[in-house]
């Protein structure tokens, strides 16, 4: 039965040779080589020393692209036109579904004739030097980013291939991602990733890993969010990580965003304990953008004003075309320092809003009920928590399109743009929380003339891309 | 007693958030809700339909290619013997056509209604209750119509 | 002796009548006809209407080409394109030295070659016909913005031709525009402008007017501002403005910003009396932009923000390109676009931010002092007042080039970033004021490790355009 | 005594906010200021030089056409009899050209000192007390080598 406990050292060694033989270049992985890499790599490249030591907020763009030459080039204008203090290796779709042979037709077209028809940097297919060449190639620590559900193999490769952070985890890039995927199974994939950081944090190289916060990027409410990081979070510790960045993704309210980081900060401490280095990584609005480059500046405008004023570790910065898909390297960048100069102009003013703290203990206590359910179902084991509470409803995603959850949760914007519960569905909140929650959207109710509505909820999930932040009635209607 | 509907998103689509409110509203107006999700085949449709003794499919598609995906769905329907209500809705062709001409197109491949992206979850429920012919209350009709 | 009184009715006809004669155009003046043709527009371009009856800030960028044909495009792209709220009307700067001869020739010029050798709409030149062709063109109101000490003429043919708002003063259009104007000639000037405004406004059709709040555009503090913006105020309805708008420029401290806002209001509305419809203006920062759009979209990303808080009735968006000059008509679009999103997405938030109310005190109190040092004076003329005041340094505006200011008063920064006085010269505050600025500006003296220097007031100038708020010593200092 | 200095920007310039701060500067630092402002002409610095009996000229120049501005001013000063120090200061090339190559082509123009627009205040004032002779007490020494 799945348990939330160290996987054994044999068994680590087993599953690794295992996956490593499901494709060619698994071979080239040594363990005790690999560590001497990355104990020849200066300390400007250690990824986690390097953000926890940060004075001020860090900023990382995503990116990627299939060949390694054209992934240096666009690193490198990141890092030097988008003064990019992070760098991303955003991974390709086919990798994402374990399925290295097409990744492979794809990166031998790319090379043929300079097509891309990846979406991303195939690291597995590059392999162990491919992922070195790149690690040497840039100034700046590199993470990978990706959306994997079985994410074994991507791990073994890029850990030995130099990269010192991944980001995801067995909710975070299975709920949102996928339909079919098992949980249970999920989990146990991300024990070995979590359990091979853990091989290396014990020989001095700190993995530094990161659950996916922003979770279906449609309206989270920050309490699901939060109980969300935290679980993967302890999860990844039991493996012996010990250096965790939890995310969270922009809702757009300026005093919700603030509360939700500090809230997940101070209970990531909490539940992380003393002995793990968390850190928090905010994501710029991860839902709909305006189709016009102008009204995006303005949509990553208010998420650099919000780091100014929450001062997260990291932002994960959007660009102005993010409407249209993967942006040019140029619009990338310029995203990047659109956002710096928000932050720069901001951070030293030292911004208090009225609001926080309620905000805050609202956040906190919500997810404090859902962590703790976790908790109560798996009698203490979260792994097993974990399974029951997505499967009672305890626990849900709102918009979520995996089986594994119920999906049944809604949400809406109340009458001051913040995120609360429309439908509760099974999830396990208190009557003095969903009590709150009600009230706020009653007042928003009254204030536009209409009952609480189903139709709240769609005209929230397109009221940022249209343009505002709450989707009011239209005069129209 | 309640109805039975099935839900789904056909195809390879993947957009859930239209779906999701769907079948909440459907939900709290008293169905029987079998929501098969997103990227859900023909076969699969059918074979939920039969299993539930729906009486009404609803297809969503906002990625618009929803007319390939629907070629011959009316067809397999009658062959399994299911005569049954089918409405489709979201955004139904790539690029803005005249939405009239589009109704026109599925209405001819079988759909009893069309439906595009901006409709009420509301104005669905009050089609399925004439369409299944369930009476409404007055205190619903009211809010159905306002 | 310059006093502030109305000027008599026979005066200002023989006043007209001369500066009429002045250029051809201003022979078609005819004041019963122009009241007749003010009365035949629709409701949608009475500006004072409009803008007094808005409910959240409206937007107006800043526009302005030689030719007729080419200025209502312009005007379309940024109604359309641009969502512009309130439409503007940029005058060349052969009008604003009553250089009307040249200004003709760049008219003659742009007209025969498509060349644009003037930096605006020469609307003297136009005359009353080709203002209202301008006027019943667009669907928006439009204003005349300029920068003219002796803006007589200009008035007098701009309001024959519809156009019902017209910015400037006495003041704030000679003291950081000119080198050698007298300023009592200018307050004679402008006391004919606002007495043609009156005269409109008696008569029914109200001429918005709207003092230049942002002054010399470089660390203002408030007070002076607001000091200036009263006084401009106060000589306009002595004239029978009925129509107000007071201007303020961002200094970019988000609580310093919204603080000094509501003081320019508030004040406004005591010093103006009830019957005079009192508005504000917030204009995106006029100091120098990053040589980069992308950073410039962050600094109009800050103004969007503070405006949403602040809620002023109108905002002056600044463009993308603000760095290199006038810009396209696009990114003038865009730069409204961008204010909007921001706007719209915040508004509805009602941020309040902590700190705004002691900011709020200390500028009103200091504003308060400077204007009341005005009054006295003058013995309560505040014509007279202003000329002394101006001659003694009791008024000063940091970074003036005009003699007929001591531009003996500097700015600079304190730790938040705050503009404080560091150089009060013969400023009229009192000694509690003194001791504020002295105390914020040591603190970030104590903070940067060095002392108070002239070095941080040219630092600080340069910041905004360098990607900070605050010019801090550099590393390599 | 007090010595007095000649302040302003030359040419059609306005850029008035670096000789703002360093009319400040210099009037802290104990010198008799006469500040042109904006937009002077050779004339006016001559006129005003001799006028006030003054022992050194400051010019200032931002936009680039420093060079044209200044042509032949050395000549009229020394015409005038006015055997007075001259620096000049700012941004005074259009484009970025290697400042040694700048500097010599105003000493070239008999400027004595040439400084870029980095300048702090506290260096000229340090250069015109060496240049004119004035003592420094040890706190300001340190303050200026600071």
């Amino acid at each position: 039965m799945l348990r939330d406990e160290p996987i054994p050292g044999e068994q680590l060694r087993r599953i690794d040779e295992e996956i490593r033989g499901n494709w060619p270049t698994g071979q080239a992985v040594d363990f005790e080589e690999a560590i001497a890499f990355h104990e020849s790599l200066p300390a400007s490249k250690r990824f986690a020393d390097v953000l926890e030591a940060a004075e001020k907020p860090l900023l990382q763009p995503r990116a990627g692209v299939p060949r390694l030459d054209d992934q240096i080039d666009l690193l490198e204008h990141l890092q030097n036109a988008g003064q990019a203090d992070l760098l991303p290796t955003t991974i390709d779709s086919y990798t994402r579904d374990n399925e290295y042979e097409k990744a492979q037709q794809g990166l031998d077209d790319a090379r043929a004739d300079g097509e891309d028809t990846l979406n991303g940097f195939p690291a597995v297919n590059h392999g162990v030097d491919g992922c070195r060449e790149l690690i040497e190639a840039l100034d700046a620590p590199i993470e990978v980013r990706h959306g994997t559900p079985d994410a074994r193999l991507l791990a073994s490769i890029t850990f030995a291939g130099g990269f010192q952070s991944f980001e995801g985890g067995p909710i975070s890039y299975n709920i949102p991602y996928t339909k079919e995927h098992d949980l249970e199974e999920t989990i146990r994939h991300w024990q070995f990733v979590d359990r091979l950081a853990g091989a290396y944090t014990e020989r001095g190289v700190r993995i530094n890993r990161e659950p996916f916060g922003p979770l279906t990027g449609t309206l989270v409410p920050p309490c699901i969010a939060i109980a969300v990081m935290v679980i993967e979070g302890m999860l990844a510790v039991t493996q012996g990580v010990r250096s965790i960045t939890l995310g969270y993704g922009q809702v757009g309210n300026l005093v919700q965003d603030v509360a939700a980081l500090h809230a997940l900060r101070s209970l990531g401490e909490e539940y992380l304990g003393d002995d793990v280095a968390v850190t928090t990584v905010f994501h710029e609005w991860m839902g709909g953008f305006p189709p016009d480059e102008a009204r995006a500046n303005g949509v990553i405008g208010l998420g650099g004003m919000t780091a100014a004023v929450a001062q997260p570790d990291k932002v994960i910065t959007k660009s102005p075309q993010e409407f249209q898909g993967v942006p040019t390297k140029e619009a990338n960048a310029a995203g990047l320092r659109t956002t710096r100069q928000l932050v720069d102009m901001v951070i030293e003013q030292n911004v208090q809003l009225v609001g926080v703290d309620r905000e805050l203990n609202l956040i906190q206590k919500a997810s404090r009920e859902l962590i703790e359910e976790v908790l109560a179902l798996g009698d203490g084991d979260v792994a097993q928590g974990t399974l029951a509470a997505f499967d009672s409803g305890a626990l849900d995603v709102p918009f979520a399109p995996s089986d594994s959850a119920k999906g049944d949760v809604l949400p809406a914007r109340d009458d001051d743009g913040r995120i609360r519960i429309f439908e509760f569905a099974d999830l396990a909140l208190s009557d003095d929380v969903k009590e709150i929650h009600r009230n706020r959207l009653d007042s928003r109710a009254d204030t536009e003339g209409r009952d609480q509505t189903f139709r709240m909820v769609a005209d929230d999930v397109d009221a940022i891309s249209d343009g505002k932040l709450i989707g009011r009635p239209q005069g129209g209607d | 007693m309640a109805k039975t509907v099935i839900l789904g998103v056909i195809g390879s689509d993947a957009h859930v958030v239209g779906i999701t409110i769907l079948e909440q509203a459907l939900s709290a107006a008293g169905f029987d809700v079998v929501n098969l999700g997103v990227q859900t085949s023909q076969e699969d449709f059918i074979t939920a339909a039969r299993d539930a003794d729906a009486e009404a499919v609803l297809i969503s598609s906002l990625y618009g290619h929803a007319e390939q995906d629907c070629q011959g769905f009316r067809e397999r329907l009658d062959e399994a013997g299911l005569d049954i209500v089918t409405y489709i809705g979201g955004n139904l062709a790539v690029g803005q056509d005249d939405f009239e001409e589009t109704r026109r197109r599925f209405r001819e491949l079988g759909f009893d209604r069309v439906f595009d992206s901006e409709t009420d979850p509301e104005d669905a429920i009050a089609a399925l209750r004439q369409d299944l012919q369930i009476a409404t209350t007055e205190a619903e009709r009211h809010r159905v119509e306002g």
